[in-house]
């Protein structure tokens, strides 16, 4: 068994072991456990990975394994990993852990929300890995549709309708993902292999159908606007861990997609229509922050922030170089770690004040110090605070942004730009209405203080962000050095 | 010379700060106080150690004092040309804002030990000192502009948290909520600035910005914006981010309300160091300000402060509030610095500008550190803000009566205070450059005596106010700062400036203009007379005045309505008109649009109900007529049939 | 075989035959009915094979054949389904087709 | 004689069905019940038997003719069948022990799968026809099987008329087909059979009877009340064997006889797949009923299996064939937990299903993945179907099906999740109580999941299947 399948495999073993457990106490401890190894792999990954970059070995993508699957069609299950899919995969590995911690307090079902939230796990993990697009798409799948169970029953407030929305522009999206996997298999000579498409250049007008298609398809998980409208919805319903995975990590299957598979793939078309997108991208930027500005329910305020956020991962991506590529992947990882916190400190929140209605919160810096805390330390790194990670990321999407010096992208540009203001105003309207200010109500002055599975939660996800934030070149150059053949498939493309 | 004990002026605080910040809670308040202060003093000892060796011992280099990185490391490569290095920058302006903002954080933290006794959040007051500390040091350091940037919203966030110090105060909050945002609006302009003109320049890095050689100034770029090439647009944007953070008409309406912060902190951030980070930023960046569009860009610099000093006098004569009197003061001092810059030229005693705007920035950063610390202790003794509260405290407080008559005729411009010596050079500069800036000026220094004398009188002298407990005497911890910085107000000002700090870095003399120095000091003492006949005694006579300026004085005293013009655009505009549509539409019709696909799904579904009748000739007719259907169609797509005929 | 009568004269009859079929099924009600309809069109197809295999394909018997499978197809529907129709009437004491219609939707 | 063994299949089934007409003279009225195990185990050994390789060729002049592509499709129809009466085993044996009419059940049963045996394997239009009605007559009577139900009868009635009528079309297409080719062997009508007005007509008419056994829309009709009125065992296996017969029997007839008639065929089929996938869904969306909803589903699944029709090569026969397997195990899943619901409880609408999961676990868990595969939703066996569907039809550039069809899937999963919704979403007050099912109900549902867990991934299924077709 090579290391890569291991991340698949034990996560399945977990879920596996998980339908014969019984005790709810043994439940948490065994997913804790799996997921605890999948972690410990999952660095053993990113060490190997290292290593073998630091001997020089330049393939693309390496600790590869090529397994034929359905010989015929030419389907393998050919999984392999670069610098990007190793960081997404130690992002993945840290909110999905983080995540069974914070789900400690759940009793109803306790199994099946293990088994749920594993197997979405599971999709996310077998995705990152994947090389062939045929596997890339079952494990898209497998990771979204848990989402309906996990929402469905585990969520809250108008939970039926948020999970069937989310479910079903989720699923649409991925249908239009699927044609436009077909139309790349038959485009390219037959294959899923993504470096054999890469290099069988399909013909232009079929990338000009596909390529929209493939983009938008990611991109609706990717809360592309505007087809961002499930996530609001699906983020306020959903349990605290399912928003942080769904946030933190799923989203970026959108993101990641997109930018693997649809421009990677497609560089012509991705060229021609990068205006179009950046366009799009640049106002979901700026629609998304001026969105959370008037929203009082936390969960929607960190939704519409996602949006925004989000939009400049596409934004970064469309800015075509380099440097934004960089930011646009740092911004994936950054944005899933800085929304996992945030989630997990609503679902903190909620548990112990009943209500996600910022109006109706005041003064917790006083009563509970520890999530006021993270939350502003997250707060700000998510305003792009220099130190934190989300400057990092941000900084390197405006300067790859600007290095196109027509009008419309400076236009563009200027207007994503801006978005850090409008940020900054909605989560220093959260921050002065939520923690600061005086006590709004009386029993509010004795909240139980943060648990250690919560502690344990929220630093998890939390140090990475300050890590990132304080020495980001680490992560920058192990981006970097993947993102070599992209760039040279995108800039050589013929347009 | 390496410089590389620098390195640690920045350690020593930042340990500081995660040390009492984690650990402070469970350590007796009194240790985190004590251990900032230490720190704080050891930084300035190193601060004073790197004075003296970079101005007495490098000296000059070819007849500059030369520029030494003591640290540049790669922090992030944005591109190969892009890089974004952190270090340490040795030149003369850095090593004058070490000085000043180690010298004023140190005296703040050791006022703060007796400030802020008793207080619960003590531990966290110093630590939010000590990273505010580390991030200004960091930032006068800086050796790129992006490394600038960093720690210029690291400032940001630390002014943030300390101005919302007490958060159980929505005033203050709201005020700290008031000043990020406003700075983080003018942040944006400087962020586009920087990206504008690292994109054209290909570079960050200061050195080479600013170099008669580099990108900037060795070509002219076309003009594309208002007769300004995109250097001028560039640097202009950058300039936005300047003027936001040192308070700059229009953008200064966050520092009054920022005095809703501790007054230590309004004496550290909000008057000796953060606020001036603008005019830092100018200065750094000069050569560039003055190559660019031939200076240009320093226009907007001049005239940006010289309307600034002038419309904070005018205010500042009419506030009650005794640190809002020293808040809008201070943006009226600090518009004299901008203004300095934007009057000056790069050589000989065409820089004098730059040189008198550093000089005053010094002096400044003391004599206002000083009356802020001043007015604290009054605060301290009387727990009020207003000077309504106050009056005849000079018998209770000789300490702080002696330093604060020592600031105000300092910042009157009063011989032999520092701050006579400093404004003497502006308006010799101003002069030189444009009379109308001159006279503006000119008028802003009476004014400035005014108002400055105005509280003088109305806290220590005036109607003796009936106080619950009798006002007493600071401790020791907050009165010897205060005569330090008297002290140093005192003295400073020979300094011989000019052969430590010019525009071109070579030695220049200064002298005194008797005229221009006799005019200054005669429009000074004029102001402080008018206040000592209206203030002096508790008369009717001020209250008349006022009415006859009748709404002007309202106008003033309403702060010209800035605040009000600001909601306008903030609530009116951004929210109502921005905002609540944005929301409107994403409910109505982005999601909408999603719901009604759903929507036109079920009602389609419904419409077929009645196709599925139960009937089963019907079912037979729907057969025969679908088969029909398909066979014409059939035929006509093989064109075997022709409907047309 | 009678003079005159041509292969497409039987086909028109035929043909006719079966659309009479169609329209009685769709048209009429009574369940039995229907059954005569289905009957009427099967019928028609039996006389087309047997046309058919006369006039065009003498040389073999292959519609004739599939006219006497047709046949015994034929009696065993209409068996079976007159035995359901019973069975139906039994309940709901009426043949009549458009009342059958319980299940719909 | 040699020759006779190529009809090895239908022979034994026909033994089958003789033994159990001497069984049920000889077993006294109290062993009556024994006749379920009797039957389901022989049916069992036939099925196993089934799997013993068999030769290739014709009989009787060609009306008869197997390869081992027919064999495995028989195969494959032959675990549905024994996993469809596996599951109806406590059905049979609880509602109908008393009852002298269990034996006719598996007789009739017996012989509609011996009916489409000849269907699948007719090498003319005669045989195609008789295997044909064979296999839908005795359905009729199976559909009316509930002689007190008045549901039943109307559903035989409705069943029979359109049979009727359908075959009358069909025959009258068959005969204008021999008018215009003077055959009835398949290989020599493919000779003859060439493009012109009436032979367009012909090979609809015809192809419209095969549309009403696979419930293609508009001939689709009868498929939801006759399966509501009918028994749920019946229903089940209308859905899922008959429906999977017709289908061979529809691509097999369409190979031999359709290639010179592609751009007749092609569109009707094309624009039938739209209208079965659409409209099937559309109904589906509103029906409150399980066994209506899952017959308006299964409508619009056969929308999707005329997507590899159309592609009409290699691939697309594999993927047809593929699919049908994979939805005969997930469509017997769901039936399967309806019926024994059904059964024990007596209830069928979807909201009696809430909460079931708190209840019956491991029902819930069957059906959702039974559903997930209907729904097409990885890693369940669907998935790979449909993908595989859909790749077909998109190597032919059938990019405008593909994309009506993913919308389609999209809309399908809506109200699969409304079904997931009752059971795992809701609570209910009144849930359906926990019971224990039988073991072989057990086993009959255990082999549909192990079939929806397996055959998707296990790509040597698919790439035997392949090699078949491509012979």
């Amino acid at each position: 068994m090579d290391i890569l399948s291991l991340l698949v495999v034990i996560p399945m073993l977990t879920v596996f072991i998980l339908f014969f457990v019984k005790d709810m106490q043994m439940v948490r401890i065994i997913a804790a456990a799996g997921m605890f190894v999948e972690t410990i792999v999952t660095f053993f990954v990113t060490r190997n990975y290292v290593a073998s970059r630091g001997s020089g070995d330049t393939s693309e993508f390496l600790m590869t394994k090529d397994f034929t699957w359905f010989e015929s069609l030419n389907i393998h299950y050919f999984v392999g990993v670069d610098g990007i899919a190793v960081a997404m995969l130690l992002l993945t590995a840290i909110v999905l852990l983080a995540g069974i911690f914070i789900s400690w307090n759940i009793e109803d079902l306790t199994r099946e929300f293990y088994i749920s939230l594993i197997i979405l796990g599971t999709g996310v993990f077998g995705f990152f890995i994947s090389l062939d697009l045929f596997t890339m798409f079952l494990f898209y799948e497998v990771a979204v549709i848990p989402m309906y169970l996990l929402i469905g029953i585990w969520g809250t407030g108008p939970k039926e309708y948020a999970a069937m929305k989310l479910t079903l522009m989720l699923m649409g999206a991925s249908a239009m993902l699927l044609v436009a996997i077909l139309g790349i298999y038959y485009f390219s000579g037959q294959t899923f292999n993504m470096q054999e498409i890469a290099h069988a250049h399909m013909p232009i007008v079929a990338q000009r159908f596909f390529f929209p298609m493939a983009f938008v398809g990611f991109g609706v998980l990717g809360a592309l606007f505007p087809f961002h409208t499930w996530s609001p919805d699906g983020h306020a319903s959903a349990p605290t861990a399912v928003s942080m995975l769904h946030a933190g990590v799923l989203m970026k299957l959108g993101t990641y997609g997109a930018f693997r598979v649809a421009m990677y793939l497609m560089p012509d078309a991705a060229n021609e229509m990068s205006t179009f997108f950046m366009g799009l991208a640049a106002i979901g930027v700026i629609y998304g922050a001026f969105g959370a500005i008037r929203q009082t329910d936390l969960k929607y305020i960190n939704a519409y922030s996602s949006v925004s956020h989000l939009g400049l991962i596409f934004f970064g991506m469309m800015a075509l170089n380099k440097t934004a590529y960089t930011g646009a992947v740092l911004q994936m990882i950054s944005h899933g770690l800085m929304t996992a916190v945030f989630f997990a400190l609503i679902g903190m929140l909620y548990g112990r004040t009943h209500t996600r209605d910022v109006r109706k919160m005041g003064g917790l810096l006083k009563v509970l110090p520890f999530i006021a805390v993270v939350y502003m330390i997250i707060g700000m790194a998510s305003l792009g605070l220099p130190g934190l990670s989300g400057f990092v990321a941000e900084m390197h999407i405006f300067v790859g942004a600007f290095q196109n010096p027509d009008t419309i992208h400076r236009i563009f540009s200027i207007l994503a730009v801006s978005a850090i203001v409008v940020t900054a105003v909605y989560i220093l309207r959260v921050v002065g209405m939520m923690l600061m200010g005086p006590i709004k109500h009386q029993e509010f002055e004795d909240l139980p203080k943060a648990v250690w599975y919560e502690k344990v939660g929220a630093l998890l996800v939390l140090l990475p962000v300050m890590a990132i934030g304080l020495a980001p070149n680490w992560l920058v150059s192990l981006i970097q050095d993947s993102l070599a053949p992209i760039v040279e498939q995108l800039s050589h493309s013929g347009y | 010379m390496d410089f590389k004990f620098t390195i640690w002026i920045l350690i020593l605080p930042t340990l500081v700060f995660l040390f009492t910040g984690l650990l402070g809670k469970k350590m007796p308040a009194k240790i985190s106080g004590w251990i900032g202060t230490a720190s704080m003093a050891t930084a300035m000892l190193l601060a004073y150690k790197t004075a003296y060796e970079y101005f007495f011992q490098v000296g000059f280099v070819d007849g500059i004092r030369p520029t030494i990185f003591a640290y540049k490391e790669v922090w992030m490569k944005f591109t190969d040309t892009l890089v974004f290095d952190m270090g340490i920058l040795i030149d003369p302006i850095s090593v004058l804002m070490l000085v000043v903002v180690t010298t004023v954080s140190f005296l703040v933290h050791l006022y703060s030990i007796g400030y802020m006794h008793g207080d619960q959040g003590y531990y966290k007051f110093f630590s939010f000192l000590s990273l505010f500390s580390v991030s200004m040091l960091a930032l006068v350091v800086a050796t790129n502009i992006f490394q600038i940037y960093f720690f210029w919203e690291l400032v940001g966030v630390s002014s943030y948290l300390l101005i919302g110090f007490y958060y159980d105060k929505p005033s203050a909050v709201s005020a700290a909520k008031k000043a990020f945002i406003v700075t983080r609006f003018a942040d944006l302009g400087f962020l586009i600035g920087i990206l504008l003109l690292s994109f054209h320049a290909g570079t960050f890095d200061f050195m080479t910005l600013v170099s008669e050689d580099g990108p900037l100034l060795a070509q002219t770029a076309p003009p594309v914006f208002m007769g300004l090439s995109i250097f001028g647009v560039a640097l202009s944007l950058i300039f936005v981010g300047g003027a936001g953070k040192s308070a700059m008409f229009p953008l200064h309406i966050w520092l009054p309300d920022a005095m809703e912060g501790p007054t230590p902190v309004s004496a550290l951030i909000h008057a000796a160091t953060m606020v001036v980070a603008g005019v830092y930023l100018v200065a750094r960046l000069f050569p560039a300000f003055q190559g660019v569009d031939g200076g240009a860009v320093l226009h907007l610099v001049a005239w940006t402060g010289a309307i600034s000093s002038l419309f904070a006098a005018i205010i500042a004569m009419t506030q009650d509030d005794i640190k809002r009197v020293l808040a809008y003061s201070t943006m009226s001092q600090i518009g004299y610095m901008m203004l300095a810059l934007g009057v000056s030229g790069m050589e000989g005693h065409h820089g004098l500008g730059y040189m008198a705007s550093m000089f005053h920035l010094f002096t400044h950063a003391m004599f206002k550190a000083l009356l802020f610390l001043g007015a604290g202790s009054v605060i301290h003794a009387v727990h009020s803000n207003l000077m309504k509260d106050m009056g005849g405290l000079r018998k209770y407080m000789p300490i702080t009566h002696i330093t604060f008559l020592i600031a105000c005729l300092a910042i009157s411009g009063v011989p032999p205070f520092s701050g006579f010596f400093s404004k003497d050079e502006i308006l010799a500069a101003a002069f030189e450059q444009n009379k109308i800036l001159f006279a503006i000026e000119y008028a802003v220094a009476g004014l400035t005596a005014f108002y400055m004398f105005r509280i003088y009188f109305g806290i220590f002298w005036g109607k003796e106010t009936v106080y619950k407990h009798t006002p007493h005497e600071s401790p020791l911890t907050m009165s010897l700062p205060l005569l330090i910085l008297a002290i140093a107000t005192v003295f400073i000002g020979f300094i011989p400036f000019g052969h430590f700090v010019t525009a071109d870095r070579a030695l220049y003399d200064i002298h005194i203009d008797p005229m221009m120095a006799g005019a200054s000091v005669g429009v000074g003492l004029i102001g402080i007379l008018v206040a000592y006949i209206l203030y002096k005694k508790e008369s009717t006579l001020a209250d008349g005045v006022s009415e006859m300026f009748g709404q002007g004085y309202t106008w003033a005293k309403d702060k010209f309505y800035m605040d009000e013009v600001y909601q306008f655009f903030a609530h009116k505009m951004m929210f109502a008109g921005v905002a609540a549509p944005v929301a409107w539409i994403d409910k109505n019709i982005v999601d909408g649009f999603m719901n009604g696909i759903g929507w036109i799904t079920e009602t389609f579904s419904m419409m077929l109900e009645d196709w599925q009748s139960g009937r089963v000739r019907q079912y037979a007719f729907s057969f025969i007529l679908g088969l029909l259907v398909i066979i014409f169609a059939v035929l006509y797509l093989n064109g075997i049939i022709d409907f047309k005929g | 075989m009678i003079e005159g009568i041509g292969v497409f004269d039987v086909l028109a009859v035929s043909t006719i035959i079966f659309f009479v079929g169609l329209f009685g099924f769709v048209t009429r009600k009574n369940m039995i009915s229907l059954l005569i309809s289905i009957e009427l069109m099967l019928n028609s197809v039996a006389l087309n094979f047997v046309v058919f295999n006369k006039f065009l394909y003498p040389g073999n018997i292959q519609g004739y054949i599939f006219t006497l499978f047709l046949i015994a197809v034929a009696a065993a529907e209409v068996a079976l389904a007159i035995a359901i129709i019973i069975s139906f009437y039994r309940m709901d004491n009426s043949i009549d087709a458009d009342e059958m219609d319980s299940l719909s939707g | 004689m040699n020759n006779f063994l190529l009809m090895r299949d239908e022979f034994v089934l026909l033994g089958i069905i003789l033994l159990l007409l001497v069984v049920e003279i000889l077993l006294t009225d109290k062993d009556k019940k024994n006749v379920v195990g009797i039957a389901t185990g022989l049916f069992a050994l036939h099925t196993a038997f089934g799997f013993m390789p068999l030769g290739e060729g014709s009989m009787f002049g060609g009306s008869f003719q197997t390869t081992h592509l027919h064999h495995n499709m028989k195969n494959i129809l032959n675990v549905g069948v024994l996993i469809l009466l596996l599951q109806t085993w406590t059905w049979a044996r609880v509602k109908w022990s008393n009852r002298n009419r269990l034996t006719e059940f598996y007789i009739i049963l017996f012989s509609t799968v011996l009916g489409m045996y000849y269907m699948i394997s007719a090498g003319d239009f005669l045989m195609f026809f008789l295997g044909l009605e064979l296999a839908s007559l005795p359905v009729a009577g199976l559909v009316a099987f509930d002689l007190a139900k008045k549901r039943s009868a109307e559903a035989g009635v409705k069943f029979i008329l359109m049979a009727g009528v359908s075959s009358a079309v069909m025959l009258f297409g068959i005969s204008l087909i021999y008018g215009i080719t003077g055959s009835i062997y398949f290989t020599e009508v493919a000779q003859s059979f060439h493009l012109t007005g009436l032979s367009a007509i012909a090979l609809l008419m015809f192809m419209s009877g095969l549309a009403f056994k696979i419930s293609l829309v508009p001939f689709h009709f009868w498929t939801p009340d006759v399966y509501e009125g009918a028994p749920v065992p019946v229903s089940s296996f209308l859905s899922v064997i008959s429906k999977a017969a017709a289908v061979f029997a529809m691509i097999l007839i369409l190979f031999q006889i359709g290639k010179g008639m592609t751009t007749v065929w092609k569109p009707a089929l094309f624009w039938l797949a739209i209208l079965t996938m659409t409209v099937g869904n559309l109904f589906a969306l509103r029906q409150k009923n399980m066994k209506r909803f899952l017959a308006f589903s299964s409508v619009a699944q056969a929308g999707f299996i005329l997507m590899g029709i159309l592609a009409f090569d290699e691939m697309g026969l594999t993927s047809v064939i593929y699919f049908s397997a994979i939805y005969i195990f997930s469509n017997l899943a769901t039936f399967g937990v309806v019926q024994v619901i059904s059964l024990k409880t007596g209830k069928e609408q979807m909201d009696d299903y809430n909460g079931l999961y708190r209840t019956n676990p491991k029902l819930a868990l069957v059906m959702l993945l039974g559903l997930f595969s209907l729904a097409g939703i990885p890693p369940v066996a669907g998935f790979f179907g449909k993908f595989f569907l859909f790749m077909s039809a998109a190597a032919h550039n059938y990019y405008l099906l593909v994309i009506i069809g993913v919308i389609n899937v999209t809309i399908s999963l809506y109200y699969y999740l409304l079904v997931v919704r009752a059971m795992f979403l809701r609570k209910s007050d009144k849930p359906i109580a926990f019971f224990k099912n039988e073991w072989p109900v057990q086993i009959g549902l255990a082999l549909s999941v192990i079939g929806i867990l397996v055959l998707g991934m296990y790509s040597p299924f698919y790439e035997y299947i392949l090699q078949l077709a491509s012979n």
